[in-house]
């Protein structure tokens, strides 16, 4: 058998191709081993459009931004013609505002009333009770969810006015409590339901395909044992989601830490009781022209964002090495 | 323990589906029970519907003494399991097995006695703190077992076992699984689509085709005497030869050579009747020279089953009909050479005929199943679904 | 045998007294209570979310529309009269481009670089992803308009609906790849291996294979996109001058007065108007490609 | 560019833009035609007469007053955008301060300073276009605050049709009367933060004017002074007494109820502006209308405190702003634009703006023409005018002016006029760098 | 057409796995070539480096007269049968077959053409414009070998594409294999766990553990002449019997008894050697009634295997040492009570006699492997690895 490639020496065979990678399975090959055979060079060529596109367009405002939030830079006035660096005058002044812990505090319960409790809880009821279903039941409750979330912000915003309207909202109506003023009244809640509203969706969906990830047989052993309906959410199916409740908690929490709609249905009132951190944002920033001092709550805001990601990252992600 | 008996049991699926067709069967207590059939047969929703996993839409389910059709399946007391073993990934070995236990609320040592008992009975000590992932495929299963065993159920349910096992640890584990049973005395019905595991493990097997019993016998009664020729093709690790024959006198007529006419089937048959002519590839002889009254044709495939060889050769279509397969099972150190002729001889009394699918000349004129309860069996009724 | 007479077709030709095990009883008493439950709360969860669409639905067709729904004294004159705002119509199309082009630039670059981070091993990749999504949500914020213009103006992108695309690909993308990746990482692998077997280029594979494989992927994203762009209202109105190129968010501040006051009659028909393309859009994907999500973060 | 002699002066080629918050269909839909159908063409042909060839374009826009105002700032910042541009009154300060404007006479020359229109327009109007003694803007139009009333109500309550009212005690008398009738809510005067800026010029900041009082004089911003608490004061008479409807404030489409609800004479009295006429109630376009408008709602001036206690020893007292248009300092072509704005500005090109609905215009001579089929407008730019006031045009203005709305909000809600005064005053003192700059 | 050579190939995964340990290995032209083996012994991992689907860590693949050890998969014209098929499901049959010559730039039609010849040939005609999703099991299996054929390519290489079907379709499947091997006389590699397929199809087998190869032969030899005690456990359907003996003059005492010493092992043992002496459960010979020189022991477990049965039995312990068990297959009719004694004689001159796990007196020594090419192979030299 004629070789064609590789040099005559029987003793050093393969040489051609693997010399340096004979008995060191540290040395990276020239070629990786990935199914597509792309490669690490092909791979860089995979993620560079996008990467251009995140480093031009998103890291490079947010870095600029994160600057921004070390000077008094207004869109008007004096400031505006010569900001001056002030340091982390910003960030005392935030943390030292009442306003900015009190907004802090309620986008707290707004991400963990709407997001974690409203959003991931009602998403996964829905996904849970639908999970064996397939008629048009299910299409129907499944289209009208989706339908609240791929609506435009400002008509759901006006939706919602209407719906708790104080004088004639469809839900006075309803409720027969004529004058209830839900939005002056219960500004969180109401909020809170809206934001709910808006976002089961995507839940739904992510727990929906989750649910099947879930082995019926797993279930089933449960249910012989004669374990009860929250027995077998307990020990069979949360364990086994926990990898998509990481990735539902992070997501709609960082959405809904930075979600600016409620502003469309309250305006953060009456009395800043649903001034959200993202509405105080908006208003100091575009209202008040303070982009310096709106810069750097944003920063703060990331920061906070960082801090619940890794809250969910320990508390959800942990076991795994001990799993495997 | 306790014997399960179903009665006109029906399951017709949300989607129309009738996945179980009016079902009579009695599996005695102590029984080991196998449910076998093609894939889409019914199997699995049989013995999810004895566990009450699913909803029986007609008919009744008695466990013991009890009608079970519409208990919880917690409350049935019977212990399933899974192909998949259904182990929790994170809970440990010692976890999983205490988890009915844990669903009964008994203390949490008690547990812990309990698994460390049970897991010592399937020689899974030491192995009481590893998670499912660090187990291999048998030790799975041994842990699946000590999971339903824990609660010492009245009923063992069993879907396909050994499935997931390779082909080596299956059959160790299908020893294991024998002796286990034998030794706990426990009711266990198992399903399974591999007739060699049915064979070798249960006291009897029922055969299902399109959600309906095609037959109900031992191992024995079904691999020698298959009660139709869907159970014929099924039963056996090289399917049966079934051969378009007519009878003529006291000889049936098989690819143009007279073969003799079997015993049982002689008083229901005429002559000229067109009937299949049946026989095991284990029961046929073959030769290299020419024989009379022999069928004759070319070796195409030998395939190497270890001490013996599986040959397949080319009859010529009597007749000038087109050739059809005949299947020789012969033993080490007799395989003919590819592209020879042999010469084929059915064994004695080993040949069966069928006529519309139905063996001729079986026991109690064409009513499938028997009364007979198999080798292993201690008693109790047998009631043989009709087809 | 099939001989046998059958009497098995049903409890009502059955000569033994067989219990009757009906859909209903067959549960018992607990399974009906769960049962109930259960369609309870599925209606209650069909009003939570039908009730608030209720205005929508009725609002545009009225003569004289409040904040509030009630039956309307019927008309079609509120679009008559939309019809003859010069933008109306044109900012439904400005938004479908908008969001049209946005939709295939963040899928395609999305599942270029999810694909390639999902089958290549590259150090720090978790960490990377994490960061830029933190750093997308705050792009998404006002106090970054400033230099997003400047960004703009000095790249020459103002009045470019390119400019505007681009713009909110770049926040888009991290959250579209973190989504894609998950799809990525649970198709197998021997898909794309058995096309390499047969020659296939890595191009061909992401092309030909997987990108078709992962399509209800992509059909959430772009939906997603779609969505997230069609209600964008800062982005295009800082950058777009010629109000011929400005998307519906933006033209329908045009239907608040001088004094800031909503026009209801012309805002609730426009809200329609401005609603029925992406409810169409998701209808067509959602009937073609169905939706589903991958998700958990796996290691 | 030089002063004295700017660009471009003798181009024969010239293009110039228009930019102003209003589009065709929707928002102020009638200047946008205007630009687009009157005065584009005519100037173009103007400039064809005199041998220039020019493009004029305008970039309509139709949003909010804050983002339209973002921006122009960012427009101008980056030095591009429209050559003529239409702004609110009140940013002049801010962004003459910015840089993003200069004075006329500095961007056009100095013949900016003998324009004929300046003659028909009265000093305090020409105030909406200063910025420290310098002029940066012509102003288009103005307009003022008075308090509405519905006669039919005041009628059932027995009180005078003809109604106007001399101190702020016969303005809640009237609501205590008006109380009686079944669904009304006797007095709407704007507060809160709901309402945004309309409770400052509807509502705090005429309050604090008829108190004598005026939010920024002499260089300070006023903190916790008497005016300011008495303005606080009228809030706590009129809502936790009952007379107003607190929730009203509160809603974040309160104004838009507020409007709905006086059209189906739910509501006493309103403090509202001439926009609330032409706009809202109007019987054929309005927002709310009103089909019997004429006859129902009665109008009068907004009483100081007491009879001469108001601002400058006034009886009566009123707010106004306003739209100005000026000129881009990077504008190529500052000669030029500047032609073009004085010619939007001539009264032949202000009326033609107007066409069939009159509405107050900076100009004398024209207001005289136009007017005089409108009684109430007529009464606007007669009585009102004269007695009226201004916002202070600089950067920290709408800062103020929120804290001044979270002022009327926490009274509104209950607190007691002094503290929420005391906390004002703390507040401003962050807001305008340091208690040096608030008096109290 | 190709004939595939190894040499030194060894494989390291990045975690430190090495999955392939120095392997040599010559696969004949044409021939049915089997990897058989338990899970994890590198089966998989071997068939991918041939394919190129992994890179070598060292040593050379040469197919035919290439050396494709560093060439891209689609350069190396092989074609691979993944064990879940891998059809697109988003193509059509037709398009899933057309792939490959897809990828080769054919016109529409051209592909359109061959994709039906090849689904014809295969008895997949009128499923052409189904997807997957819509196909049996088996059809999938044949749509999947009709993809890979569709290519003519050099070499076929399969991975376990028998065991995602079930029981019943697999020997249908496993016979048609290898028909359609024989026809095309292709190179064909095919990996396996399941001892019987590997007898049953192969032309030679290579029966590997840890990353290398354990023994390289046709499947007689390595059925009746294992070469090493990991195979003998691992080939035949039911494991060889392993028991620890002591060699004694001419003789080899198993559990007290003297049974005669193999011949070929006689020259290489010397007396009171501990060896291990090995005989399959088919060659022995169960009595009922006493015997001398037997190995006697109760019987626990009869399995039925169809036409014949295993029977275990317990031997107590030679000098107090705890029993062993030992399995004999009994034909039909010959099955002992449960609990009885059973006396067992191994057939003559089918002992195997092993120490330190390698059968001793084995040509050439103790050397694994052998020259000798399977009966369907037609050339090439075998280098058995190392053990
Ligand atoms: N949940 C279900 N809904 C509708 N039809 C079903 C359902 N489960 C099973 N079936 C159908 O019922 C029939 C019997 O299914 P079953 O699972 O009992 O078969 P099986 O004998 O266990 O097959 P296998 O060997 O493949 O497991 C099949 O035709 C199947 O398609
Ligand atoms: N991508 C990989 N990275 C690291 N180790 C691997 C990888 N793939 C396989 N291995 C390891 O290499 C060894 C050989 O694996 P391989 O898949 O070749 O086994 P196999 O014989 O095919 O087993 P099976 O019968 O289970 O398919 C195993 O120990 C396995 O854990
Ligand atoms: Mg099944
Ligand atoms: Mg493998």
């Amino acid at each position: 058998m004629a070789r064609t490639t590789s040099p005559p020496d029987p003793t050093t065979a393969g040489a051609g191709g693997s010399a340096t990678g004979r008995d060191d399975p540290g040395t990276p090959l020239a070629r990786r081993a990935d199914a597509a055979g792309l490669g690490r060079a092909r791979a860089g060529g995979f993620v560079l459009p996008g990467l251009v596109l995140i480093v031009l367009f998103l890291v490079v405002p947010a870095l600029w931004t994160i600057y921004l939030g070390v000077t008094n830079y207004r869109l008007t006035g004096l400031a505006a013609a010569d900001p001056q660096v002030v340091g982390l005058d910003n960030y005392t002044a935030a943390l030292g505002d009442e306003r900015f812990r009190s907004s802090l505090w309620l986008t707290l319960q707004f991400v963990l009333g709407s997001a974690v409790i409203g959003q991931a809880g009602l998403g996964f009821a829905i996904a849970w009770s639908l999970r064996d279903r397939h008629g048009p039941v299910r299409r129907v409750v499944e289209a009208l969810v989706l339908l609240a979330w791929i609506l435009p912000s400002s008509v759901v915003a006006f939706l919602w006015i209407a719906l708790l309207d104080r004088d004639a909202g469809t839900l006075n109506a309803l409720l027969g409590t004529p004058g209830m003023a839900w939005l002056l009244d219960h500004p969180m809640l109401s909020v809170i339901l809206f934001n709910t509203w808006r976002g089961t969706a995507f839940s739904m969906m992510l727990y929906g395909a989750a649910l099947q990830n879930v082995p019926p047989s797993h279930l089933e052993t449960a249910r012989l044992a004669g374990a009860s309906t929250w027995q077998q959410l307990r020990d069979v199916v949360f364990p086994r989601i926990r990898g998509h409740v990481l990735t539902n908690l992070l997501l709609i929490s960082l959405w809904t830490f930075n979600d600016f709609t409620p502003f469309l249905i309250t305006a953060g009132g009456p009395e800043q009781r649903s001034e959200i951190l993202p509405v105080y944002v908006f208003k100091i920033a575009l209202s008040g022209g303070e982009l310096g001092f709106g810069a750097a709550i944003s920063f703060l805001m990331l920061l906070i964002n960082l801090v619940i990601a890794l809250v969910y990252l320990r508390t959800l992600g942990q076991r795994r090495e001990a799993r495997r | 323990m306790a014997a399960i008996t179903l009665r006109r049991l029906g399951k017709v699926y949300p989607g129309g589906v009738r996945a179980l067709d009016g079902l009579d069967l009695s599996i005695a207590d102590g029984e080991f029970f196998a449910l076998l059939g093609p894939s889409g047969c019914g199997k699995t929703t049989l013995l999810r519907t004895i566990a009450g996993l699913e909803v029986a839409t007609e008919g009744a389910v008695q466990i013991g003494d009890r009608d079970v059709t519409n208990l919880q399946p917690g409350r049935r007391d019977v212990a399933m399991v899974f192909q998949d073993y259904a182990l929790f990934p994170h809970m440990t070995v010692e976890e999983n097995i205490g988890y009915p236990l844990r669903i009964k609320k008994l203390p949490r040592s008690a547990r812990r006695d309990k698994a460390a008992e049970t897991a010592a009975e399937l020689g899974l000590t030491g192995l009481l703190d590893r998670r499912p992932g660090q187990l291999s495929g048998g030790q799975q299963q041994r842990v699946a077992l000590a999971r339903a065993m824990a609660c010492h159920p009245q009923v063992f349910l069993l879907d396909e076992p050994l499935s997931n096992l390779d082909a080596r640890l299956r059959l160790e584990a299908r020893t294991f699984l024998k002796r286990l049973q034998r030794e706990l005395g426990v009711t266990c019905v198992f399903v399974t689509h591999d007739q060699a595991e049915a064979l070798a493990l249960a006291d009897r097997i029922a055969v299902m085709e399109g959600g309906r019993i095609r037959q109900v016998g031992t191992p024995v009664e079904v691999f020698r005497r298959p009660a139709n020729t869907f159970v014929a093709g099924f039963i056996g690790s090289t399917p049966m030869n079934l051969l378009d024959a007519e009878v003529a006198g006291d000889a049936v007529v098989v690819a143009g050579t007279r073969l003799p006419l079997p015993e049982p089937a002689r008083a229901v048959v005429a002559d000229g009747d067109r009937v299949v002519y049946g026989v095991r590839p284990e029961y046929l002889d073959l030769h290299t020279a020419p024989l009379d009254d022999a069928l004759s044709g070319r070796v195409v495939v030998v395939e190497n089953l270890g001490s013996s060889s599986l040959v397949s050769l080319d009859l010529p279509g009597g007749d000038g009909v087109a050739g059809v397969g005949l299947q020789v099972v012969v033993p080490e150190g007799r395989e003919p050479e590819l592209g020879s002729t042999g010469w084929v001889v059915p064994r004695a009394g080993r040949s069966l005929l069928y006529r519309d699918g139905e063996l001729l000349g079986a026991d109690g004129g064409g009513v499938v199943g028997s009364g007979v309860v198999g080798a292993g069996a201690t008693g109790g009724g047998v009631v043989g679904g009709p087809a | 045998m099939t001989a046998g007479p059958r009497t098995t077709a049903g409890p009502a030709t059955s000569a033994d007294p067989v219990p009757t095990a009906g859909p209903g009883a067959a549960l018992g008493w607990r399974g009906a209570v769960v049962q109930i439950g259960r369609y309870t709360f599925v209606s209650v969860v069909l009003g939570f979310f039908a009730l608030p669409l209720l205005w929508l639905a009725t609002a545009p067709f009225d003569r004289t529309p409040t904040i509030t729904t009630s039956l309307p004294e019927f008309t079609l004159d509120n679009f008559r009269a939309l019809l003859d705002n010069p933008y109306a119509l044109r900012s439904l199309w400005n938004s479908i481009l908008l969001s049209g082009g946005t939709a295939v630039l963040v899928v395609t670059f999305a599942a270029l670089a999810a694909y390639a981070l999902s089958r290549v091993r590259v150090p720090g990749r978790d960490a990377l992803l994490y960061g830029l999504l933190l750093l997308s949500s705050i792009v998404t914020g006002t106090a970054t308009m400033v230099p997003l213009y400047e960004l703009a103006f000095r790249l020459n992108l103002i009045d470019s609906r390119l400019g505007v695309i681009l713009i909110l690909s770049g926040g888009l993308l991290p959250a579209a790849i973190f989504i894609l990746k998950d799809f990525m990482d649970s198709t197998p692998t021997s898909y794309e291996e058995s096309a390499r077997v047969f020659g296939a280029s890595p191009v061909q594979i992401v092309w030909q294979i997987v990108l078709p494989m992962v399509r209800p992927g992509l059909a959430t994203v772009a939906v997603w996109a779609v969505a997230n762009v069609w209600g964008n209202f800062l982005v295009p109105f800082l950058l777009l001058r010629n109000p011929e190129k400005a998307p519906a968010a933006v033209i329908m501040y045009t239907l608040y007065t001088e004094g800031g006051q909503a026009n209801l009659a012309l805002l609730s028909t426009f809200s329609l108007l401005y609603s029925l393309p992406v409810v169409l859009m998701f209808v067509f994907v959602s009937s073609r490609y169905g939706f589903r999500f991958h998700g958990g973060i796996k290691r | 560019g030089d002063s004295s002699e700017p660009a471009g002066r003798d181009a024969k080629d010239i293009t110039l833009t228009i930019t102003d918050n209003a589009i065709a269909g929707g928002k102020n839909s009638r200047s946008a035609e205007w630009i687009q159908n009157w005065v584009i063409p005519r100037f173009v042909e103007a400039q064809k007469a005199k041998g220039v060839t020019a493009k004029v374009t305008f970039v309509p826009s139709g949003v909010d007053d804050e983002q339209y105002k973002t921006k122009l700032a960012l427009d101008l910042r980056a030095r591009s955008g429209g050559d003529v541009i239409s702004i609110d009154g009140i940013w002049v300060g801010e962004f003459a301060q910015a840089g993003y404007l200069k004075p006329l006479s500095e961007v056009a020359g100095a013949e900016t300073d003998s324009w004929e229109g300046w003659a028909q327009i009265p000093e305090a109007v020409q105030g909406l276009g200063r910025f420290e003694e310098k002029r940066y803007a012509i102003p288009i139009g103005t307009d003022g605050r008075i308090l509405y009333y519905n006669k039919k109500l005041f009628g059932q309550a027995g009180l005078p049709t003809d109604w106007q009212p001399r101190s702020w005690q016969e303005i809640l008398d009237a609501g205590a009367k008006l109380k009686a009738l079944p669904g009304v809510t006797p007095i709407q005067v704007n507060g809160g933060t709901a309402m945004g800026e309309a409770t400052s010029m509807q509502g705090a900041l005429p309050l604090l004017a008829g108190a004598g009082g005026e939010v920024y004089a002499n260089g300070k911003w006023s903190g916790a002074t008497g005016p300011v608490r008495d303005m606080l004061d009228f809030y706590a008479r009129v809502y936790p007494a009952g007379l107003g409807d607190p929730l009203l404030q509160q809603e974040a489409k309160g104004r838009d109820k507020s409007f709905q609800r006086f059209a189906e004479g739910k509501i006493g009295i309103l403090a509202e502006g001439d926009y609330f006429w032409r706009s809202v109630v109007e019987p054929k376009a309005g927002i709310a209308k009103m089909a019997d408008r004429d006859a129902t709602v009665g109008y009068a001036l907004i009483p100081a405190k007491n009879p001469g206690a108001g601002i400058r020893g006034q009886d009566f007292v009123s707010m106004s702003g306003g739209s100005v248009r000026t000129l881009n300092p990077h504008s190529k072509y500052p000669t030029q634009a500047f032609e073009l704005l004085s010619f939007m500005h001539s009264a032949e090109a202000v009326k033609a703006e107007l066409g069939d609905v009159p509405r107050i215009t900076a100009r004398t001579d024209v207001n005289n023409e136009v007017l005089a089929g409108d009684p109430m407008l007529k009464f606007v730019a007669e009585k009102v005018l004269p007695i009226t006031a201004a916002r202070p045009p600089l950067a920290v203005y709408p800062q103020v002016s929120v804290a001044i709305q979270e002022a009327t909000a926490a009274v509104v809600g209950g607190k007691s006029p002094d503290a929420v005064a005391t906390d004002y005053q703390k507040k401003l003192a962050g807001l305008v760098g340091g208690a040096d700059h608030v008096t109290s």
